[in-house]
């Protein structure tokens, strides 16, 4: 299966267009009230209007996002390397990180407004909160699955763990870490808005809510569009960056084959 | 037995004492009604649901429903004003010496950024003889505002001011700066509907609002406890605090009548009060112009 | 002079019972320094897993291995390794495959690189230094692994049929090569194989084992001169010993004894 | 490095032990007060005095989280599976799903309520929504790593597609799939929770919103405590499951092997 | 007699100029029904290329290749392969990675387990039915995988150095085997082996391949009489055979002339 990527994205663009399309259709002919469900048009039209204002805040979102997102792989990558090596992180860390990936961020709106403030920092914190599990999590499953085989020649060549962990699991993990690093960035982002309800006063988040208490709904959802192609494009990012660096893995092979 | 949906504006607090208080007496019954009563995510979830028919009557800030009525093209109109003088404040540390808005310079106030309060809040400093730029502004989630403030986080706190006067209670007594004396006239809680229930449904929201005006005119006779405990039997299982809600019944005592509506029944609604909010909200730009008082509310239900 | 390599009474089970399988019972080997020492035996007999606890990569169940004289606690130093299977790092060229171990060792040079690319000039891979291990051949894959093993010049080296996937002739190349190898360094070999005829070739001993459980049942010193020639293995000499190991091996039976 | 399930249930269990000593210590030591970050005396105290109360909401999140997380394993599988084999999909549905899990749920509430009620539904499409995300992209990474020969093994054998994708693909993706439920049993709880946030009159997300109402922190915290506690439940039941189901995978092959 | 294979003029390029990789050049093949064919050539010249060319799993580049008359496109029906490595599933017990070509085909019954069974008996992997790949060593796997490919009794046998990785001795029964199975069943084989005396004593034709690129050079016809014996081995006759093979491969060269 041959697969272009400009055909993709043809693809691609076609569908997001036709599901415009549907969607513009079916708020006029259904009558579907604007005040709750806005057409596309007036979303674009909104997006138009106020061009700098969105760029302003999405902009901030995204700066909240991709710092979140780098704290949180660094810190999920060496913590699952600890996990790994260490029978007592991964019964201590690990359990707790995992409960705390199950309380909802809101709720402890309080503690992050009065620990962190209301400036970036509570933003960065949810965003590295929300993001850092899949990492963990993944790249865990990565580092464990090299083949023991492969362990043991580095052993044999008295590789320290250092090493072993460098030039074996490391690489070995990337495919995994990948698939880690997409789900987390598209959290990282949502992270960074929940960041933004929960305090501060710039950003998309910030922006929703504002219009929200004006019902001002075309304004609340072009920061939505706003936020799914941000997210969409921080994704196939990622995406990018993984055909980059892993031409080796077997899921991108087909692209340099025959066959 | 005729069937009304109510939604209420949030989780339960003081002042859903008029429905529960009515569906506890059985008055409800009394006027053949069968009424569903449920809770709300917010003024503002609540106005949208109640526009497109989510539900029958609403109750939330009239304020912000008069903004959707613009907004929405939809012709949501008060049927019954409770809180008919403005409740915004700013909520301040009772003894910080705090009384004029002046005071309120270079203090740390929280607020919430979908509060009706923000776009009213240039107009209100202004009459301080200040700007945003003379007091820090803290734009918190609802749920951490007050924490910020009885944690000593922030100054004040820039919400409805009996509703956040009663939870600060305990933690850190505060007193209230009314956003009334910067001259900001601006509706709380109150029923509203859209026109077409209004016309369909006449008669059983006639019907309703009797029990309700009357819940009030109970209440604030010297039942207030009565009240507390028929929220709590209501609501049963949700372990409510009676002390919070006694405290908020009892702090928009005050609130339920202007000098406009002195001698009316609960509920009724002046014309020169809406005037003045209309003028309020236009000058705050969350209001276009060419409205008339008469958009927003009707007396019709409440009895002279 | 003191054996670098003492194998006492060993005995290793995978699992353990009732499941566990047997994979060596009380081995007992010594390798001299600068020894080539083959080992022969039907499949599944406990080669690879002698290989692996010699190298110290699988923990025995009895019994003690030294390496010079010391009770090896993981892989000793100075060794080799070839495994059965090629295990090249996929996301690693050719090149950068057979330099692994000295990046492991801290000896990587660009002399060391040099050395490299021409080790794989030597193996046949010249052109395909900076292919990936998936663009090649079986036998070119092993090939790979082998240079990998050799190039940081070990002491000892284990082999696990290098010359598994390889024709005769390549074979025949390899054969040359490492004989040439050994002859130059004399490094001590400890080489697994299936093929008698290159066991016999390349060595100073023959082990052979028997499986059921794992055991040594023969070791057959190999007194030909030195340097071998392939044509030496038309040598009645030669013949003989073939012949004499291949007897002993039909004796303890290949896949019919199970 | 042998590990014993016993001790590590032993670690963990000290390790939590640790933990709340420290924090009530802390609490009482410092002064934090109480109606921002309570001792676990008093949380304690709180879930036993209204046990009943807590084990209802419990269950009932836990309800919809179990459900969520159900339907977001079958279709995100179903999903992936789409995604893999079909290009158009994959350009479509793919990015779809990427943008539609940028979106904060919480900014959709009414849509939510008017389309899909007040009900338990709203809650299990938003647990849906978010839980998916992770299987999604981990199955997809899972299902395309399969060794290219061993699929030529199979296709030699004139398999169709749909049994390389039972007997090759699936399983050899599980392992991946477990890091991707792991992910989406948390995220489905968190989604409960957002879900009982936006709508809604049962569940501890609802226990959470009025106690916060009333400002009775004890019961938020004693929420989001049964919150943690129930996470790390499930957590390590899909983890229990895996290492049930796999043990022929490399990372769990230590637990039967000497060394 | 029309034959079941027949390769036109095949050429195969792996990836695209510059880089790419010419493993085969018109490459002229046919094989007759029941026919035993080997394939021998050095390492990397392109062996596997072709089987999986013939197999319909690699696309080739040039040329056509018909089965049975007609142009194949993707896998032929009928047909068994045993891969270079072993490819066994490890999520699979060895029973279980037997039988899972049948269950491709919809063929699996309580009998053909029965057969299963039977045939890693004579295989020797009796008692290993029950375990997992990774606790056998390499040569048990590619016996395993030899299992699996013939369970199914398929008309077209293709094999890649299936023996690679066994003893003389298994390795002598497994030919003595293959050759029964053959001389019974009178499949079609194809059958790629690095052992000239292997290809000889199994074949009616023996192709030899060169490679750079890779192309078939010679073809050599075995006729020693059937059903062949270990003792024919020996022989003056089958001797001369090898020994003619041998040169020819000397004359194209393995590694050296790279
Ligand atoms: N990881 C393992 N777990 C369990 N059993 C194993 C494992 N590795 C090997 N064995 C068993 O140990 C025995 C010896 O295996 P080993 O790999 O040492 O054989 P070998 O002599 O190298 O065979 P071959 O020539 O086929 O490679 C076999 O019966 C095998 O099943
Ligand atoms: N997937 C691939 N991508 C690119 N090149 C390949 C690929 N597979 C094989 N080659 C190249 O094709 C040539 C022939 O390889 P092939 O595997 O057919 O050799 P072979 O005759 O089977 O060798 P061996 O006996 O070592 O297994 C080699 O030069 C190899 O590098
Ligand atoms: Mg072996
Ligand atoms: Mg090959």
């Amino acid at each position: 299966m041959p697969k272009l990527a400009s055909s993709g994205f043809v693809q691609g663009a076609g569908f997001l267009a036709a599901c415009v399309l549907l969607w513009e259709v079916a708020v006029r002919l259904l009558g579907v009230r604007e005040f709750l469900f806005p057409a596309p048009s007036t979303i674009i039209m909104e997006i138009l209007n106020y061009p700098g204002f969105f760029a302003r805040n999405a902009l901030y979102t995204l700066l909240v996002t991709l710092v979140g997102f780098a704290i949180a792989l660094s810190l999920g990558v060496a913590l699952a390397v600890g996990i790994v090596y260490s029978r007592l992180l991964e019964n201590t860390l690990y359990s707790l990180l995992v409960a705390l990936n199950s309380i909802p961020k809101v709720a402890l709106a309080p503690l992050f407004v009065i620990w962190l403030g209301t400036e970036m920092a509570p933003k960065i914190a949810i965003a590295v909160t929300i993001a850092i599990f899949a990492i963990v999590v993944d790249t865990v499953l990565g580092l464990r699955s090299v083949d023991p085989e492969t362990l043991n020649m580095a052993r044999a060549a008295r590789a320290n763990e250092w090493q072993i962990l460098r030039k074996i699991r490391f690489p070995s993990a990337l495919p995994s870490l990948f698939a880690g690093m997409k789900v987390a960035i598209s959290f990282a982002l949502v992270g960074a808005l929940v960041g933004e309800f929960v305090a501060g006063s710039q950003g998309l988040g910030h922006a929703i809510l504002l219009a929200q208490g004006m019902f001002d709904t075309p304004r609340v959802f072009a920061s939505i569009v706003i936020l799914g192609l941000m997210g969409t494009i921080l994704f196939y990012l990622v995406d990018a960056l993984e055909r980059y660096m892993l031409p080796w893995h077997a899921s991108h092979r087909g692209a340099r084959m025959a066959m | 037995d005729d069937d009304l949906s109510v939604l209420l504006d949030f989780a339960p607090w003081g002042l859903h004492a008029g429905v529960h208080l009515a569906a506890e007496k059985g008055w409800f019954k009394e006027q053949g009604l069968n009424v569903n009563v449920r809770d709300g995510r917010g003024s503002v979830s609540t106005i949208q649901l109640v526009g497109v028919g989510e539900a029958d009557v609403g109750m939330a800030q009239l304020g912000p429903m008069a903004t959707a009525r613009e907004k929405s093209g939809i012709p949501l109109k008060s049927i019954a004003g409770w809180v008919r003088k403005g409740d915004l404040a700013a909520v301040v540390d009772k003894t910080a010496g705090i009384s004029t808005i002046a005071d309120l310079k270079g203090k740390k106030l929280a607020l919430f950024a979908a509060s009706p309060f923000l776009p009213f809040l240039d107009t209100f400093l202004k009459a301080g003889g200040l700007t945003r730029d003379d007091v820090n502004l803290l734009y918190v989630e609802p749920s951490a505002m007050m924490t910020t403030y009885t944690s000593g986080q922030a100054d004040g706190v820039l919400t409805a001011g009996p509703y956040g006067q009663a939870l600060a209670e305990r933690d850190r007594p505060a007193s209230l700066v009314l956003a009334e004396q910067a001259g900001i006239s601006y509706p709380s809680y109150g029923y509203f509907s859209t026109e077409s229930v209004i016309e369909g449904k006449e008669d059983i929201l006639r019907r309703f609002l009797a029990t309700q005006t009357r819940a009030f005119q109970y209440i604030y006779d010297g039942h207030v406890d009565e009240a507390v405990a028929a929220i709590i039997s209501q609501r049963a299982d949700l372990k409510l605090n009676p002390e919070i809600l006694k405290s908020q019944i009892e702090l928009y005592r005050p609130f339920f009548t202007t000098p406009n509506t002195e001698g009316k029944p609960f509920g009724w609604q002046s014309e020169d009060d809406w005037a003045s909010t209309i003028k309020s909200m236009v000058e705050a730009g969350v209001l276009g112009d060419g409205f008339k008082p008469q958009d927003f509310y009707t007396n019709a239900f409440i009895g002279e | 002079m003191q054996p670098i390599l003492e194998v006492r009474n060993v005995g290793k089970v995978y699992g353990s019972a009732p499941s566990g399988v047997e994979a060596l019972r009380s081995i007992d080997l010594e390798v001299r320094p600068q020894e080539f020492l083959s080992i022969v035996g039907p499949s599944g007999c406990g080669k690879s897993t002698l290989l692996k606890c010699v190298a110290g990569l699988e923990a025995i169940t009895s019994g003690t291995i030294r390496v010079r004289g010391e009770d090896i606690s993981g892989p000793p130093s100075q060794m080799g390794i070839v495994f059965q299977r090629d295990l090249l790092l996929d996301w690693r060229t050719i090149l950068e495959n057979v330099l692994v171990i000295s990046e492991f060792r801290g000896t990587r040079t660009d002399e060391l690189e040099a050395k490299a690319a021409e080790l794989l000039v030597r193996f046949g891979l010249g052109d395909f230094q900076r292919r990936y291990p998936w663009e090649l051949s079986g036998g070119m894959r092993q090939r790979a692994a082998i240079c990998r093993a050799i190039l940081d010049n070990p002491e000892l080296l284990l082999m696990d049929e290098p010359f598994g996937a390889l024709d005769a002739m390549t074979r025949d190349d390899l054969n040359l090569e490492l004989a040439r190898l050994w002859q130059e360094t004399r490094k001590t070999v400890v080489f697994i194989t299936h093929g008698i005829q290159e066991a016999v070739f390349l060595s100073d001993r023959v082990a052979m084992m028997a499986r059921n459980p794992g055991r040594i049942v023969d070791i057959f010193e190999i007194d030909l001169p030195r340097p071998r020639t392939l044509k030496m293995r038309d040598s009645a000499e030669f013949s003989a010993i073939v012949h004499r190991i291949r007897e002993r091996f039909a004796d303890i039976g290949a896949i019919s004894t199970e």
